[in-house]
């Protein structure tokens, strides 16, 4: 993971990420469009405060945040933006740890589909 | 209403899936004509509720697509409860929707 | 200094050159205009058989406006792409007109 | 022996019909039986899903954008825009159409007395002028969402074009012609990207199969970030192939879409979609 993204994690939660296996994240391997990118996030981790979700690639790393309540369910999905092929990271805050997951999506630039 | 809002009780939880319509504009754009560059203009928070009750919030950046759409479950609703829906942007320009559990 | 910038070998298959062009290194050359129009009609002529071609007009007009400001050179050199284009256009309108034929699922 | 002659002459116009009939029906059957042998993996009806019929992880994609996909905007704006709007002389699209409901597979057809190819988009601005409104842009915009709303409510019909009487076959002919022509700098005809190279990869892009192509109109192409009409689409196509592209509702484009409608018969239409 790149110190950008470190980074952008450690100045929302103030917590350095680790890598987890708990963290599920569904992207891609090649995206259809990179204008439209389905990512869904979702955990086992319990007490989940915070989802956050990271493309490397882009200009601000930061694509979104959830904020989760005890109602909600950590699992959550949303379509990104991606400029080229790179890493998108799912970041889980709970009790003061960050839990990452990452995966590369590759982005073809389109031309004719139908 | 520019938020569209589905909610399916599913077992115990409800999917709540919503689509806002919104241009997402990433500030990175330049006008072809002008040459000048597009300014960002894009939905920054979207809220959830369910009986006056916040149950999700979430803080959007230029870099999630197009008419967003977002997608989390939820414990507790009922067939027949209304979640709502609000969503404001980077101009200030509030927007809102509902859906009623299914 | 002369520069031949049109291929003729092409033109005289289809019987469309009537002339065989050397631009000369004079700016003002009075012909501009007159082969601007010739090719916009063998441009036209792909047209009506919806054989134009994406970029022809696009490269008459900016021609022309290379011509308007003095730029006769590239005004020449921009022609002379425009009417390879609209010439193998139309020969593509010609050869098509039996060969989709061979085509069709059968 | 007058009635003898009238006879003959009876007998001689039903056979030319069916001489004329007869090459329409083959080459639909020549044409299914093609894709279909090429692709004998894909379920018959899954042609409507285009390329998301042959390849699966971009189905998977399509599939989740299909959970909420951004066209439903459109229905209902276009939803509005059909049920709201007033004529000056007071009238409505409902005067021109009736129900909403399975309006899509009325369309294409040919229409004897105008003596062309009537389009579902053509029938929604001729409505407008019978009722003295402008016309609206024919690729994108408020046309194409009334085109979804009505495509939407349609969903499930069967695509049957009829291709009868001589003015209609010719119509069928043009339409055939401009699919197997060539064109533009670069030399393709329709047949050549979405026949015989259905499946194969240009450049980053799969390619789809022809059979089903009209099925999932009008599409937001997420390319486009909005939706349009198969007009729309079909200009992109010449524009690919640096062919200079036609205005919406061509006549070259109505035979083309009449063409292929009736390449997809039998098949449901499925459309709006959502294309990359």
């Amino acid at each position: 993971m790149s110190t950008e993204i470190d980074k952008a994690i450690g100045e929302l939660y103030g917590h350095p990420p680790q890598a987890s296996d708990l963290v599920k994240l569904k992207v891609p391997d090649i995206a259809e469009n990179g204008a439209v990118v389905p990512i869904s996030v979702s955990t086992d981790i319990e007490n989940v405060e915070s989802i956050s979700i990271y493309v490397e690639g882009n200009p601000n790393p930061l694509a979104a945040t959830f904020e989760l309540s005890p109602y909600i369910v950590a699992a959550v999905s949303t379509r990104i933006k991606m400029g080229k092929t790179s890493n998108v990271v799912a970041a889980v805050y709970s009790g003061g740890t960050v839990y990452t997951a990452t995966q590369e999506v590759k982005v073809t630039i389109g031309g004719c589909g139908g | 209403m520019a938020i569209k809002g589905k909610a399916k009780l599913r077992g115990e939880k409800v999917q709540v899936k919503l689509l806002i319509k919104h241009v997402m504009e990433t500030g990175l754009r330049v006008d072809a004509e002008t040459g000048n560059k597009i300014p960002a203009y894009h939905i920054t928070e979207v809220v959830g509720s369910w009986e006056g009750k916040e149950v999700f919030r979430s803080n959007l950046g230029p870099a999630v697509s197009k008419n967003p759409y977002l997608s989390f479950q939820l414990k507790g609703p009922s067939v027949g409860d209304t979640i709502s829906f609000s969503s404001v942007d980077n101009k200030g320009i509030k927007d809102s929707g509902a859906a009623v559990v299914k | 200094m002369t520069i031949s910038i049109f291929s003729t070998s092409k033109l005289s298959i289809f019987g469309l050159c009537v002339f065989a062009l050397n631009a000369t290194a004079n700016p003002t050359n009075p012909d501009f205009n007159a082969l601007w129009l010739e090719v916009d009609s063998f441009r036209k002529a792909a047209g009506i058989q919806g054989h134009e071609w994406r970029d022809t007009a696009k490269i008459l007009l900016g021609a022309k406006e290379e011509f308007k400001v003095g730029n006769s050179e590239k005004a020449f050199v921009l022609l002379s792409k425009a009417r390879a284009e609209s010439i193998a256009s139309l020969a593509q309108a010609a050869r098509e007109k039996k060969s989709w034929k061979r085509r069709v699922i059968k | 022996m007058k009635k003898l002659a009238f006879l003959i002459t009876g007998l001689t116009v039903a056979l030319y019909g069916t001489i004329l009939f007869a090459e329409p029906e083959a080459e639909q059957a020549a044409f299914k039986s093609y894709f279909h042998n090429k692709f004998p993996d894909v379920d018959k009806p899954d042609f409507i899903n285009g390329v998301y019929a042959l390849d699966s992880n971009a189905r998977e994609q399509w599939m989740e954008i299909e959970e909420f996909p951004p066209y439903e905007i459109a229905i209902d704006e276009g939803e509005a825009l059909f049920n709201n709007t007033r004529f000056t002389d007071g009238k409505s699209y409902g005067h021109c159409f009736g129900t909403r409901q399975h309006l899509r597979k009325k369309y294409p057809y040919f229409d004897n007395e105008k003596a062309q190819v009537v389009t579902m988009e053509l029938a929604i601005n001729d409505c407008r002028e019978k009722h003295g409104a402008k016309p609206l842009e024919y690729k994108i915009g408020d046309l194409a969402k009334i085109s979804a709303y009505l495509s939407y409510h349609s969903r499930g019909d069967v695509i049957d074009v009829i291709v009868s009487g001589p003015a209609a076959i010719q119509a069928y002919n043009k339409g055939k012609e401009y699919y197997y022509t060539k064109r533009g700098q670069l030399n393709f005809a329709c047949v050549d990207c979405h026949v015989s190279s259905a499946g194969k990869r240009l450049r980053t892009e799969i390619l789809s199969p022809s059979l089903g192509h009209v099925s999932h109109f009008p599409v937001y192409r997420l390319k486009w970030g909005s939706i349009g009409t198969l007009h729309r689409r079909f200009s992109g196509c010449n524009s690919q192939v640096r062919a200079k592209s036609q205005p919406g509702q061509s006549e070259d484009y109505r035979n083309l879409e009449f063409f292929l409608s009736y390449m997809s018969n039998d098949l449901e239409f499925n459309g709006p979609g959502v294309r990359r």
